[in-house]
């Protein structure tokens, strides 16, 4: 069965004043349906850049999508016009955004929020789209869901607003949501409550997720399949099973040393990983970890290494992955 | 929401008297010799006549009793009459006039108002529109032209617009007039068949059925009303256009986006909405802005307005009716800055229901 | 005391010795390192920024001709009050550019002179009527206006500074009775306020720049207060204000080297747009007639001339023309500078303040 | 006060349990007055700290942990006065620094020093990297210029920056080596006490480590003393010895780092150590997660009794009437304090 979305080598730039940022390198990946898989990087890693060129939304000028393929039931995404990816927004294709703040419009009725794409995606009255609207909030878990159409955003509390950007984006009932870091900037047990949400609609409603963030742990026991961005590459990608246990790329086995255990006994030193992430306003030539990287050999430093397949569904861009994997296998990094 | 405007309304007075205490202090700048030519109709020659009009009047009196008579008015222990007294409508007699200043006031501001109302149009329609353009189109040839003009339009010296407005309009093309009406009209709007109703020429020559008065009336303020209008147009287009600017760049547009909204959608009830909001701060400055090219702009076309009035006050030394205009003008602006203060909390909803 | 914080992992293949953590840092500028980086970013601004350059050029020409006036315009006799301007006879009919100079023309021929293919002294721009000569009043009016802004622009910027300082530094009792205050004086329209004060003074200090400046000063401070408030109360809640006082510093110390300095640059731009405007404010009260003796070299002044002859402004085009291009440019010129300052400080700044 | 610390009575600092106290809060409360109505008259207020004790031990790290608006971060400015405290004695070393006088409160910080949340807010963006760090030596003189210069230098050294940098300006460091400028600049006066807050929330993921890595090596060459604020609990476990839980303005646990994290008794500390993500499939997905009910109700109307009662599971009828009083559940030698009523259900 063909994927439901199949993103292949996606090149995203921008061109801005002080030259060309070399958003994301070529990326390739796909999602089953009702699959859920996350993207993880650390700002400016391109994770976001990455699913947003999917649906039109990087803005242009500055970003253009210089190359790739987005499959999605049969049509590829980056030929269709404008227009055609509209009807397509919102309706299979949702996103819930990191700040649920500022991604509602402060002057806006809730209700009018709410109803604005049921009405034009699925053709509804103003009645139906109401109605509607009150059975997704309370789906969410909004209290007295029928009195609060009229209220404005501001009236609801963070994890409220969270809760309501969910309902929006489900509202019209979409095969794919994109979720852009919908956690960040939420309490512990707020931030619990969202991932549960999430998890329960997901069974009930079946669509597949796009998980974006930039914390490993978030993500580790709800999606089963990763990709790890660097510098605008997938540097890691594959079974969630398998990438935790057996990690193949020495940025992800960094990034998981340097979170601290919470069942370690003994206070070990955290391992971080020294130095910054490259300058994306210089063309990636070679591997773009390799300054930072502890197994860097000669050739990372003249070739960048593709995705190279390292086990059945697990992928590593690294020329020294057997060495990684061997040690994290050995050491067990999660073990 | 609610104290926030009782508040407001609370401060109001204490705005109110802290300009009566601006303006009374302005007028102690002169001695009692010179204010006493300020209430009387001649200018008082001899020294009795002087001393009888500071007699009368309290000139001489302490500061705070200056003050109150000046409020209130005073009591003339000889004939027993009260003189003066802002309160009571009385603001001196106006020499520039020969009229007492209130009169004059009430005479001449309908002629302002229409200017006024007038200039909205242009103000309000182009401002608004060119800034919502020239943001959609952000640096595309409209919005560099908006830009220049804003620049031109704010940088450009009422009077020497005018000026130049009357050298190619009316000097060379001979297209529009100074004045009010022309002369075939004047003497008709005084005489019974046609009813003065607001005082307003274009309006009443409309309610008296009077489309020839209406088009005389509207022509010459042509001039007049552009003249008023560019330096706000500008202003208020450049306002408009970096709210603008702004709200696109706000994460909800880009949720309305991820919604798969029309463009049309987008930008109409997303984002113009709320880009609009802080642009009615502005209204109360366009006002003043308004309020201050009146003055000179009257002037020029010889337009028969408040402005016109207190611009030749000025160059006769007129003090009481400059006084009476500035009275009248801080009243004005204290109501207009109130209502938009209180306007701009309703119309968000950020402040109205917290 | 050394700590290794780049433990014992070397990278193989990387150049040895250059420490972990230099990252990309680019070298900084010459200019950076001269000025810092904000005044770095603000000059190469100002002159990468076509706009800007235009801006910056015509405001040093106004600048150097300024300077030269002396040898651009020559008084009649050595030693004679330059601002007086030289009259040519009586006649009330303005004369156009290029009429002989017949009496009271400067004592010299200066050698730029022949540029204009003349030998001896004509009207270069004409004549208003009275025979004031238009190239003479418009080269040591700019001298006027320069002075008199300046003037004018310092001693309101250092009232607000001084206000807005005491308010936003104290916050509370005090902050809430200045800026009631300062609200009395924000009611009237600025112009009407001017106007109103400036004619009060011109008994006392007799036609001159005084009324006019004092007027322009009293009614000007506002505007920095206000900016001088606000960025104080937000400059107040930074961390790097908390970080200093956590390190024991005095207010004094916090004020000075963190609060004013961050405030600055707004005030510069406030500054730039206000040399402009209080220019054209000057030169709209001249030409209401509210300003200096008749002959004083001053721009608005000139204009003024221009209301004898509406009806024949096409035949005496040059009594507006000329003065018209002095007042647009140096308007613009303090305009686009303030302009492109406010853009590189804080793009968000746009359309906010002026 | 229900909050009392029955240690809390005798000799302020000192010896206790073995340890030396070097800070000693004390019934700490900061309340913001809300102002409402025509008159701007106090309404009410929020009770940001209300009512917090505790000891920090010279050379620990105390963890304080909590969900935004728990009043951590004000309870580590009350503490460092950058807040003036409503009620309460903060003795650091033996003198209590709510009595102190300004210039006594000023000559004291030289001792006691903070690290911001937001490295780019808190730098000066108009000063080079040299004047900020060398700032506070400035401020209380000490050392001349010469001196002062090199010691900035040293600083940088310290903290793993080129010391070449001293004339570059914050903008153009990344947020990590901003970071550890602002550490730079906390330790100049060679404090021995330093409030650190949220100093690593606005930072990568990877660039954490770093970050951690250099508070833990500098504790241990300088013997520094640190109150760790954060809301990442994975990370408050690795730097502290002991740890404190806030909700509400007030402590709700507090105990040795094992003791909290391995037997909490608070339902608050045992809901928010079930919502720390584990980066392990397995056990994220065997782990049960407690899910709280709710958000943080207002800290201006916070509810009666156990402020925790509206969200908690094992809330009985006492809970919402009496404040629980903060006990200890543990040794004499290693208190473990707790304030729940039915605390004893998870011994």
């Amino acid at each position: 069965m063909a994927p439901l979305l199949d993103v292949r080598n996606l090149v995203t730039r921008f061109y801005t004043e002080d030259g060309v940022v070399y958003a994301v390198n070529g990326i390739s990946y796909t999602l089953d349906e009702g699959e859920s898989m996350a993207i993880v990087g650390e700002s400016g890693s391109g994770k976001s850049v990455g699913v947003m060129s999917i649906i039109g939304l990087i803005p242009s000028p500055p970003g253009k999508i210089e190359a790739g393929e987005v499959w999605y039931t049969g049509r590829d995404l980056l030929k269709l016009n404008q227009e055609e990816l509209r009807q397509l927004r919102g309706n299979e294709i949702a996103m819930i955004f990191q700040d649920p703040m500022t991604s509602l419009n402060p002057v806006l009725t809730v209700g009018l929020q709410m109803t604005e794409s049921l009405e034009l995606h699925l053709n509804m009255s103003n009645a139906q789209a109401k109605e509607r609207a009150v059975e997704m909030l309370q789906l969410v878990g909004i209290p007295n869901a029928a009195d609060r159409l009229e209220d404005y955003p501001h009236q609801f509390s963070g994890g409220q607003r969270q809760r309501l950007m969910i309902a929006m984006a489900l509202s019209c009932n979409p095969s794919i949501l994109i979720a852009d870091e919908p956690t960040t900037a939420l309490d512990v047990t707020i931030q619990a409550q969202i991932i549960e949400l999430v998890q329960k609609l997901q069974k009930e409603l079946g669509m597949a997720i796009i998980w974006i963030t930039h914390d490993l742990g978030v993500v580790a026991g709800m999606v089963q399949k990763l990709a790890v961005m660097y510098a605008g590459f997938i540097v890691e990608y594959g079974a969630v099973d398998n990438l935790y246990k057996h990690t193949s790329h020495p940025y992800t086995m960094g990034l998981l040393n340097s979170i601290p255990k919470v069942d370690a006994k003994e206070r070990t030193r955290l391992a971080s990983i020294e130095g910054l992430p490259p300058d994306l306003l210089m063309e990636p030539k070679s591997c773009p970890f390799a300054p930072r990287c502890t197994f860097a050999v000669e050739q990372c430093w003249v070739e960048n290494p593709p995705l190279i397949q390292v086990a059945p569904a697990h992928s590593a861009a690294c020329w020294r992955w057997e060495a990684v994997r061997s040690q994290t296998t050995e050491v067990g990094v999660a073990a | 929401m609610t104290t926030y405007i009782i508040r407001r309304l609370l401060i109001m007075p204490i705005t109110l008297m802290g300009v009566t205490f601006l303006i009374f202090a302005m007028m102690q700048i002169l001695g009692p010799v010179e204010r006493s030519a300020l209430y009387v109709r001649d200018v008082p020659k001899t020294e009795n006549q002087i001393n009888a009009i500071i007699q009368r009047y309290g000139l001489a009196d302490p500061v705070h009793l200056q003050y109150w008579y000046w409020l209130v008015g005073r009591r003339d222990p000889q004939t027993d009459e009260v003189v003066g007294g802002i309160l009571r409508g009385d603001l001196g007699f106006s020499r520039t006039g020969r009229e007492p200043v209130i009169e004059m006031l009430q005479r001449r501001f309908p002629a302002t108002l229409e200017l006024a109302l007038w200039s909205m149009i242009p103000i309000i329609v182009g401002g608004i529109w060119m800034g919502i353009k020239a943001a959609l189109n952000h640096n595309k040839p409209i919005d560099q032209i908006s830009r220049i003009f804003a620049t031109l339009g704010w940088s450009i010296p009422t009077f020497v617009l005018g000026l130049l407005l009357l050298l190619v309009f009316y000097a060379r093309l001979g297209w529009f007039a100074p004045g009010r009406l022309s002369t075939q009209f004047a003497l008709e709007v005084t005489r019974p068949g046609f009813t003065q109703y607001t005082k307003m020429m274009t309006v009443d020559a409309l309610l008296n059925l009077r489309i020839d008065i209406f088009l005389d009336a509207l022509n010459h303020m042509v001039m007049p009303i552009i003249t008023l209008a560019v330096i706000q147009w500008a202003l208020l287009l450049r306002v408009t256009r970096s709210s603008m600017l702004e709200e696109m760049r706000q994460d909800y547009v880009r949720t309305a986006r991820s919604k798969g909204l029309r463009e049309r959608t987008v930008v109409n009830r997303h984002i113009r909405r709320n880009a609009l909001i802080p642009v009615v701060t502005i209204a109360g400055a366009t006002l003043a802005g308004l309020m201050n090219g009146v003055v000179v702009t009257e002037t020029i076309f010889n337009y028969p307005g408040l402005g016109q009035m207190a611009a030749e006050a000025a160059v006769t030394l007129d003090v009481i009716t400059m006084l009476g205009f500035a009275l009248f003008n801080g009243i004005l602006f204290i109501g207009a800055y109130l209502i938009v203060d209180i306007l701009y909390v309703v119309i968000d909803p950020r402040i109205r229901l917290s | 005391m050394t700590i290794n914080t780049s433990e014992a992992v070397t990278p193989a293949g990387r150049p040895a010795g250059i420490p972990l953590d230099e990252g990309f840092l680019r070298p900084p500028s010459r200019l950076e390192k001269a000025l810092g980086p904000e005044w770095a970013r603000l000059i190469r601004g100002i002159f990468t920024n076509p706009l800007s350059v235009i801006g910056l050029i015509i405001v040093t020409g106004f600048i150097v001709v300024g300077l030269l006036a002396p040898v651009l315009a020559p008084p009649p006799k050595p030693g004679a009050n330059p601002y007086q301007i030289p009259r040519d006879g009586f006649l009330p009919e303005p004369k156009p550019p290029g009429t002989p100079w017949v009496k009271n023309a400067p004592y010299y021929v200066p050698a730029w002179y022949s540029l204009t293919g003349n030998e001896e002294w004509v009207h270069l721009l004409g004549t208003t009527g009275g025979q004031y000569d238009i190239w003479y009043a418009l080269i040591w009016g700019t001298r006027t206006a320069l002075l008199a802004g300046t003037a004018v622009v310092v001693a309101s910027a250092t009232i607000g500074i001084l206000v807005g300082s005491v308010a936003g530094y104290f916050g509370g009792l005090v902050d809430e009775m200045l800026m009631r205050i300062l609200e009395i004086f924000v009611v009237f329209p600025s112009l009407v306020a001017v106007l109103v004060l400036s004619s009060i003074l011109v008994p006392i200090f007799g036609r001159s720049l005084w009324p006019a400046m004092i007027a322009l000063i009293v009614f000007g401070w506002m505007g920095y207060a206000r900016l001088l408030r606000g960025d104080i109360l937000s400059n107040k809640q930074r961390d790097y204000v908390m970080a200093a006082r956590a390190s024991g510093a005095k207010d004094t110390h916090i004020i000075l080297k963190h609060v004013l300095p961050n405030a600055m640059f707004p005030t510069l731009v406030f500054l730039s747009l206000d040399m402009g405007s209080i220019v054209l404010s000057f030169a709209a009260l001249s030409f209401l007639g509210v300003g200096v003796e008749p002959g004083y070299a001053d721009w608005g002044q000139i204009v003024s001339f221009a209301r004898n002859y509406i009806v024949s402004l096409d035949t005496f085009w040059y009594v507006i023309v000329f003065p018209a291009i002095a007042l647009l440019l140096y308007g613009l010129g303090w305009n686009l500078l303030g302009d492109a300052m406010r853009d590189i400080l804080d793009p968000k700044l746009r359309g906010k303040i002026g | 006060m229900s909050q009392e610390n029955g240690q809390k009575n005798g000799p302020k600092n000192g010896q206790k349990n073995g340890k030396e106290v070097l800070v000693s809060v004390n019934d700490l409360k900061l309340h913001f007055p809300i102002m409402r109505g025509v008159i701007r008259r106090q309404v009410g207020a929020i009770k940001a700290v209300d009512g917090v004790s505790f000891d920090i031990y010279k050379g620990e790290t105390l963890g304080l942990v909590g969900e935004s608006g728990c009043g951590k971060s004000t309870a580590g400015r009350a503490i460092l006065q950058l807040l003036k405290p409503t009620a309460g004695e903060v003795f650091f070393e033996d003198r209590d620094l709510t009595k102190l006088g300004k210039g006594d409160l000023r000559r004291a910080r030289r001792h006691m020093q903070m690290i911001f949340q937001d490295p780019q807010a808190s730098l000066n963006p108009r000063l080079t990297v040299g004047s900020i760090i060398s700032e506070p030596l400035e401020i209380h003189n000490l050392g001349d210029k010469n001196s002062r210069k090199e010691r900035v230098q040293e600083l940088l050294r310290v903290v793993g920056l080129n010391p070449y940098f001293i004339s570059r300006y914050p903008h153009e460091f990344s947020g990590g080596q901003r970071q550890r400028i602002g550490i730079a600049r906390a330790l100049a006066t060679n404090p021995s006490f330093i409030v650190a807050d949220e100093p690593i929330s606005a930072l990568d993921v990877s660039i954490q480590a770093q970050v951690v890595n250099l508070l833990d090596d500098l504790k241990a060459e300088l013997g520094l003393t640190y109150l760790f604020i954060a809301h990442d609990l994975s990370m408050v476990r690795y730097i502290s010895d002991r740890v404190a839980v806030m909700y509400l303005g007030k402590l709700v646990e507090l105990g040795s780092r094992d003791d909290v994290y391995d037997r909490p008794y608070h339902p608050y500390t045992q809901a928010l150590l079930s919502a720390i993500p584990i980066p392990d499939p397995d056990k994220e997905a065997r782990r049960e997660r407690i899910i709280l009910k709710g958000e943080v109700p207002s800290p201006a109307n916070p509810p009666t009794g156990c402020r925790f009662h509206t969200r908690c599971q094992y809330a009985t009828e006492i809970c919402s009437q009496q404040d629980p009083e903060f006990r200890n559940l543990g040794t004499a030698v290693a208190p473990h304090m707790v304030a729940c009523h039915h605390a004893e259900k998870f011994l």
